[in-house]
């Protein structure tokens, strides 16, 4: 089995388990769960073997493995799509399958597998509880998801997508992935279609996502347009690079390059919900935890960030070095602004799935800006242990809110909402295991210094910022960090440290096995990855472990990066960031117990700057004028109707005048009429003629024969 | 033209012979003629109606096949001279052309019309 | 004028002479009789014709058969045959007046055609009219047809007559 | 080419250089040798017509076991004479309200019928008048022209009984015509032409022998065509007073008898020809013209003997007896025997003689048996009709 | 010799006597006669064009037989409906024969 076909089968199984359960199995929930799960294993273990051979392939970014076949004949050249795994693709490939595996495998626990039928569930509704008689004694105990078999077909399609953008060589393929999820974040955030919100949050998620999406393919055709070729390894020779660069666009003095780059980021934007184009991803909660994890963490938006990675060399022609072109500070301005922006929103939510949300929206801008500034291996590290330890904490935070949901069911009001934080507190005890996972997800994602992967990774963003003297997105970035310190410690002490809030919090019980596992798996990701990145300057820890993935990762491009020679400052303003955010969280949140007390529930970060609001008034509003009094009421009824309302008059205005003036008159009377009275006057006068008598009648005959015949005779022959 | 001579000869010779016989006969019979004797013979008795009696109508049926039959003969004459010459399919043409015919005798027959009654 | 020619001239005016007095006599028995001369005048033109076979053939049909049928014919009518009145209806000119023109129009028209000066053409010695006749009525390139469809014909005219004149039912 | 073996062609060559002499242009002169030659055999023929007389009446009184007429000259030869003197000067008058003209055209057509029946005789391979191709139709033509003057004389005598006796005549003549016509075929299928000297050269093996049945049924149409024995109604003295010539007497009663008899002299000799090989006799007739008119008149004179043999030994058969048994009997046969003669001779053509002859004569025979077997189960059926089926059993054995 | 043209011209004169018998005579046997003469009209024609034309071809021959037999059973069924005329109608002239009128 060579690895290029084994790459092929990578994305088969995913897709497989969709059709299988969607037109087989769904009817019983064990079989269906057993091939969702297994397809996830399988795919997870043959990206673990192509992983291994690429790390041992010297050189993989001059010689990948790749093939190619011809698909769509274009005139006499074939459009080709294939498969190729570069270092980048080996990195990406090993964290989405073992995310994907592990959310698989979690989803089976939080639809609660094994758990009785509920009383009253309804198809399209999240599970309400079964009462169940044990004993004597009666108690609710949580219900199976009616629809569990579809959620893991949706879950397998999914991953099917992911899967095919990863490994695919050209932007066709990628489109192809980046629009199956596009369809599957639809279809798994508007899961519970009976809640009008969720299903309010699918279409947004959806509509936003396609104006994102619009862009981007622009962007391909103008690329295709203009090399003739999608697949990147043809587009990212020299010569092609050189051309695009060299021609100019009339939009803003762009290059052709970075013009193209920059449609292609457009659509980056809009799946990974960057600053124009966010709205979407916080409506998406809606969906089942783990669809968050999947969407927020592992997939969905990293894809977006994945895009643009690849198009690295497209963003940075004739970059050189200091200076940005036009195209990558628009990257870097975009991504900076949205890292502070989100992180300004994350601190006021109450929801703890939204805070993740806004948390993921600001990680995602630190990346986009490290792209914007030219730091390709800090922003391919950061995306990386970005994507273990958000789906840690989104994993953690579903367990959290399943312990609650048992909470609920036990005392039995279910007006307490299981996701709010302030309905929590002290549910260390209560759930150990959830706990410590989550601490350590917390830590990393606010960059807790030396031991967790997070800091590693964003200390690099930091340092490349700093050492390539872009101060302005430096100081954004360090103040984002610092804030997402600050909300993280605000989460974990509102939901886990001190006193439990409420009765249900009290009754919260730890998760089953099928929960806690991924979490742990996560959690030892989360911390040992950074390991794997420690530049070699780093004092005290440089030279313990090479930094063997500046010298991996760093292959795919054409000329390697050089490593950065060390600095102080951005370490030392690292550090602070993170412990002083923490510290500050922790002291500011300790003994808060209702939302009043919250300093920072500010009305307009609550609100999120009314960037919904605004948009409903810019666009959606004037969509509905649009076609409501315009299109329908102008154009359809006055002018097409008029159009035909006046084609039937003139019709039957015309059919009058021939119906009086011509058919009445002439075909009537004239011929009707005047024919039957010429031929009853014929039939009178020729009547004498039949006497009856032979020999007139042959009298009669003869005549006209003579006459006939002579009158014949002078004029044909004489 | 020479051998219609001799029958138009002969012709013309049949009439002189018993166009003499009674024109001697004429001329030297004595003619003493009285209405007894040009009264019509009838046995002696007296004649009884006009003698334009009613006329049967077999007489007319017979005639009629005769003719069909006379014409019949008529166009078969000719296949009969040359029926030593030429082969097989001649001689079924006639036979056919005899059948049709002979079919009219037999309709004839069936409808009761050859009875002399 | 040669021999030939006269005896065309005499032969003629017989049959002409009786032809005229067929459609004139009041007799109508005397008419049939009329019939045969001018048929045997006819038979004596075929003659001259050297057809000797058509010759004998209207000598043995039209007098053998068709005459004695109108004779027949003539007696099974005889009751009100009224030879007494006259023999034609009203406006019997207008008969006459169309028989002269056809005359007329008809010789004009033999006159006016070209080849009708053409002598007779000599009989090629051995020449067997009615072995001719026999090979032209049976050889199935020429007329065998007609042949067949006369027997046809005269069938359908026994049946016909047969089935008008004397349906006894 | 001396008188005796063509005495004709130096008789007429001898005039020709007469008649030239005399001035007279070319074609007078033949027209006139043809005139005289005609003029002479007719009178030939009047001279055996009036023997004839004779004889019948001799036959007819050895048939009835008398003398016949002995008393006027040696055997009564000079009788005959003495009727036609007697003819000669009886009146003759006209009945009333006969249509003068058709009454006396009438007898003189029906000799002249008879005679320009001789036209067509072959006496001899060189002594015959006219060897027209179309001979035996010319045969029939005098045959219609015959029952025209029967009607002729039917009609214009006035006289009831003649009309019916007429037309009762001439209904007879013409249903025996239909089997004389479809029997006359034979001998021209068989011979392969239509004239008379033809049939006579054709016949190495006399067509009796090849159609026996042919010969037997034209002797019977003959028989009634002549409206003598069996067939003779007209003269059925009981109940037509002597037919259609009821009011003719004297010379043209005359005519009428003499037409009569020559006339069935004329189809013995007729049938000697058809069927009895005419002037052939072994080869005789090749030695000299003069034997070949011998054997010609002899064999016409057998024919004649049989048919007065058979008018005087054979009842009268009733009017409609005697159509039945035409239409319903005879014409049938005849038409069958027509059909099955021409079938054998094509099937037959290629053979050797003596095969031929025996096949055409099986054939005949073949077909006389199976119309008497027809005959003989329609008349048992008949008789079962009437008398009933047991009695019609025990008759039978 | 005798030229074509008298042939044509005996039989033009024996057609139109024919006619003038038919158009004029009240009999309808008398009609029938005069349509006999005319058919002879046409045999002699045809076998005069048969004389002078090419003899060897026996059309004009043929045809004169074919109108014999035609003529044949014109006058056959002609006299046998003129018969059933004259048993139902008792009279066999031409004009009391007019039933056959609007």
């Amino acid at each position: 089995m060579t690895t290029e076909t084994l790459i092929w089968l990578i994305p088969l199984p995913p897709i497989l388990a969709f059709f299988l359960i969607v037109l087989f199995t769904n009817k019983s929930k064990a079989l269906s769960h057993t091939i969702g799960v297994g397809a996830a294993a399988l795919s997870w273990l043959a990206s673990m073997v192509v992983f291994f051979r690429a790390i041992g392939v010297e050189h993989l970014g001059e010689h990948p493995f790749e093939s190619s076949l011809n698909w769509l004949p274009t005139g006499d050249t074939f459009l080709k799509i294939g498969v190729l795994i570069d270092p980048v693709g080996a990195a990406v490939l090993f964290f989405v399958s073992i995310t994907i595996f592990m959310i698989f495998l979690y989803s089976v626990g939080y639809h609660n597998f094994g758990q009785p039928k509920g009383d009253h569930d309804v198809a399209g509704l999240p599970p309400h509880g079964a009462t169940v008689e044990e004993h004597g004694r009666k108690h609710v105990v949580p219900s199976i998801e009616p629809m569990y078999s579809r959620f893991f077909a949706f879950l397998g399609l999914f991953a099917f997508g992911m899967y095919t953008l990863v490994v695919s060589d050209n932007l066709l393929t990628l489109f192809v992935g980046w629009e199956i999820m596009g369809l599957c974040s639809y279809l798994l955030i508007g899961f519970w279609y009976g809640k009008p919100s969720a299903r309010n949050a699918a279409i947004k998620a959806f509509m936003t996502t396609r104006v994102g999406d619009v862009f981007m393919l622009l962007g391909i055709a103008f690329l295709y347009w203009a090399t003739g070729t999608l697949s990147f390894r043809e587009i990212f020779t020299e010569e092609t690079l050189h051309i695009l660069g060299t021609t100019m666009t009339p939009i803003f003095g762009l290059s052709a390059a970075g013009l193209i780059a920059l449609l292609l980021f457009i659509g980056t934007v809009g799946k990974s919900a960057q600053w124009p184009l966010h709205v979407w991803l916080p409506d998406a909660m809606e969906g089942p935890t783990p669809v968050s994890a999947m969407i927020h963490a592992a997939t969905m938006v990293s894809a977006g960030v994945y895009a643009v990675i690849r198009m690295f060399p497209l963003l940075t022609t004739d970059f050189n070095g200091h200076e940005l072109t036009t195209a990558m500070s628009v990257v870097a301005f975009i991504g900076a602004f949205t890292a502070l922006f989100a992180a300004t929103i994350a601190v006021a939510q109450n929801d703890i799935k939204r805070v993740l949300a806004y948390s993921t929206i600001s990680q995602l801008g630190f990346m986009i800006a490290a792209l914007g500034i030219g730091a390709y291996v800090a922003a391919v590290f950061h995306l990386i242990t970005h994507a273990f330890f958000k789906a840690l904490l989104f994993l953690g935070s579903g367990s959290v809110i399943h312990g609650m949901e048992h909470g609920v069911l036990h005392t039995g009001n279910h007006e307490t909402d299981p996701q709010n934080m302030f309905n929590m507190g002290g549910l260390r005890n209560k759930m150990p295991i959830t706990f410590w996972t989550f601490l350590i997800g917390g830590f990393a994602l606010s960059g807790f210094p030396i031991l967790t992967a997070g800091f590693w990774s964003k200390d690099e963003i930091l340092a490349d910022a700093f050492g390539h003297g872009h101060m302005a997105v430096f100081i954004t970035l360090a103040v984002a960090a610092f804030m997402t310190a600050f909300y993280t410690m605000r989460q974990i002490t509102l939901t886990f440290l001190g006193e439990p809030r409420t009765k249900e919090a009290e009754h919260a019980q730890e998760t089953p096995w099928t929960m806690t596992a991924p979490l742990v798996v996560l959690a030892f990701f989360a911390v040992t990855y950074g390991w794997v990145g420690i530049p070699e300057h780093f004092p005290l820890f440089g030279g313990l472990v090479p930094n063997w993935f500046h010298e991996f990762v760093g292959g795919t491009l054409a000329e390697h990066p050089e490593a950065l020679e060390f600095n102080v400052v951005p370490l030392l303003t690292s550090l602070f960031v993170a412990l002083g955010g923490l510290f500050f969280g922790w002291l500011a949140y300790r003994n808060v117990q209702t939302p009043a007390e919250d300093k920072f529930q500010i009305p307009v970060l609550k609100n999120k700057w009314y960037f919904d609001e605004a948009y409903d008034f810019l666009f959606v509003k004037p969509a509905y004028w649009f076609s409501e009094t315009f299109v329908s009421a102008w154009m359809d009824k006055g002018v097409i109707d008029g159009i035909l309302h006046t084609f039937g008059k003139v019709t039957q205005f015309l059919g009058d005048i021939i119906r009086n003036y011509f058919d009445l008159p002439v075909i009537n009377r004239f011929f009707g009429d005047g024919t039957a009275d010429a031929t009853q006057w014929v039939g009178r006068n020729l009547r004498p003629i039949q006497t009856g008598r032979v020999q007139q009648y042959f009298m009669l005959a003869l005549v006209i024969f003579i006459v006939v015949g002579a009158a014949l005779y002078y004029l044909l022959l004489a | 033209m020479n051998e219609w001579l001799y029958v138009l000869l002969f012709i013309v010779v049949g009439l002189i012979i018993p166009v003499g016989a009674i024109g001697v006969a004429w001329i030297i019979s004595p003619k003493k003629p009285n209405p007894i004797k040009s009264e019509t013979y009838e046995c002696g008795i007296e004649t009884v109606g006009d003698s334009w009696v009613q006329f049967k109508a077999q007489y007319y049926i017979f005639a009629l096949v005769f003719l069909v039959f006379d014409v019949e003969a008529v166009f078969l004459f000719p296949w009969a001279v040359k029926l030593g010459q030429l082969g097989l399919y001649a001689v079924i043409e006639g036979i056919i052309f005899i059948l049709i015919l002979v079919a009219g005798l037999v309709y004839t027959w069936r409808k009761g019309m050859l009875e002399w009654a | 004028m040669t021999a030939e020619q006269i005896v065309f001239l005499i032969v003629a005016l017989v049959t002409l002479g009786s032809a005229f007095m067929v459609v004139t006599t009041r007799n109508l028995i005397h008419a049939a009789l009329w019939l045969v001369a001018t048929l045997f005048g006819v038979a004596v033109v075929y003659a001259l014709l050297n057809a000797g076979f058509l010759a004998v053939v209207q000598v043995v049909v039209y007098i053998g058969a068709i005459a004695i049928l109108f004779i027949f014919a003539v007696m099974l009518t005889r009751k009100d045959a009224r030879d007494s009145g006259p023999q034609t209806h009203k406006n019997w000119w207008v008969g006459a007046l169309l028989a002269v023109a056809s005359y007329l129009g008809l010789s004009a028209l033999v006159l006016g055609w070209s080849g009708s000066s053409k002598a007779a053409a000599g009989l090629p010695s051995g020449f067997d009219a009615v072995g001719q006749l026999g090979e032209a009525l049976t050889s199935p390139n020429a007329y065998v047809l007609p042949f067949e469809v006369a027997s046809v014909l005269l069938l359908a005219a026994l049946v016909g007559a047969v089935y008008v004149a004397f349906n006894r039912k | 080419m001396n008188f005796w073996n063509d005495p004709l062609k130096t008789a007429a060559d001898w005039l020709m250089g007469v008649f030239t002499g005399w001035g007279m242009n070319e074609v007078a002169a033949q027209v006139l040798i043809a005139f005289l030659g005609v003029l002479l055999l007719i009178t030939l023929l009047m001279v055996l017509d009036i023997f004839l007389v004779w004889i019948e009446r001799k036959v007819v009184a050895r048939f009835q076991d008398r003398l016949g007429p002995n008393r006027v000259g040696p055997f009564g030869l000079i009788q005959p004479f003495a009727d036609i003197v007697k003819l000669l000067i009886k009146e003759d008058f006209t009945p009333g309200g006969a249509d003068k003209v058709v009454y006396n055209i009438a007898p003189m057509l029906s000799m002249m019928s008879v005679l320009i029946l001789w036209a067509i005789v072959p006496l001899a391979p060189v002594i015959l008048s006219v060897d027209l191709n179309v001979g035996l139709l010319y045969l029939i033509a005098a045959g219609a022209i015959g029952t025209l003057s029967i009607i002729m004389a039917g009609w214009a005598s006035n006289n009831k009984f003649a009309l019916i006796g007429a037309f009762r005549q001439v209904a007879v003549m013409v249903s025996f015509e239909v089997p004389m016509l479809a029997t006359l075929l034979i001998p021209t299928i068989l011979s392969g032409s239509m004239g008379l000297n033809g049939i006579v050269q054709a016949q190495n093996t006399w067509f009796v022998f090849i159609a026996p049945l042919a010969a037997l049924i034209f002797l019977i149409a003959a028989i009634a065509e002549l409206g003598r024995a069996p067939f003779d109604l007209s003269e059925g003295e009981s109940e037509l007073v002597s037919g259609y010539n009821i009011e003719y007497a004297g010379m043209k009663f005359g005519m009428f008898y003499a037409g009569e008899l020559l006339h069935a002299f004329t189809f013995g000799g007729f049938w000697a020809i058809l069927f009895f090989g005419g002037y052939r006799f072994f080869g005789l007739e090749q030695v000299s013209p003069f034997l070949a008119v011998a054997v010609m008149v002899f064999k016409a004179m057998i024919g004649y003997w049989i048919i007065m043999w058979i008018k005087y030994t054979m009842m009268r058969i009733r009017i409609d007896h005697m159509l039945a048994f035409n239409w319903k009997f005879l014409t049938p046969v005849a038409f069958v025997l027509l059909m099955v003669v021409a079938l054998a001779n094509a099937l037959l053509a290629g053979t050797p003689t003596w095969l031929y002859v025996s096949g055409m004569f099986l054939s005949n025979v073949l077909v006389a048996w199976a119309a008497m077997e027809v005959a003989r189960t329609v008349s048992r059926r008949e008789r079962e009709k009437v008398e009933g089926p047991k009695a019609v059993a025990e008759a039978h054995h | 010799m005798v030229p074509l043209s008298w042939y044509l011209i005996l039989s033009a004169g024996l057609f139109s006597i024919g006619l003038f018998g038919v158009l004029t005579r009240r009999n309808a046997v008398a009609i029938l006669l005069g349509v006999e003469l005319m058919l002879n009209s046409v045999n002699v024609n045809l076998a005069a064009f048969w004389r002078y034309g090419d003899v060897t071809q026996m059309a004009g021959q043929v045809f004169a037989i074919i109108v014999f037999a035609v003529a044949a059973a014109e006058v056959a069924v002609g006299l046998a409906l003129v018969i059933s005329v004259y048993r139902k109608r008792n009279t066999v002239i031409a004009d009391d024969i007019d039933l056959m009128k609007w």
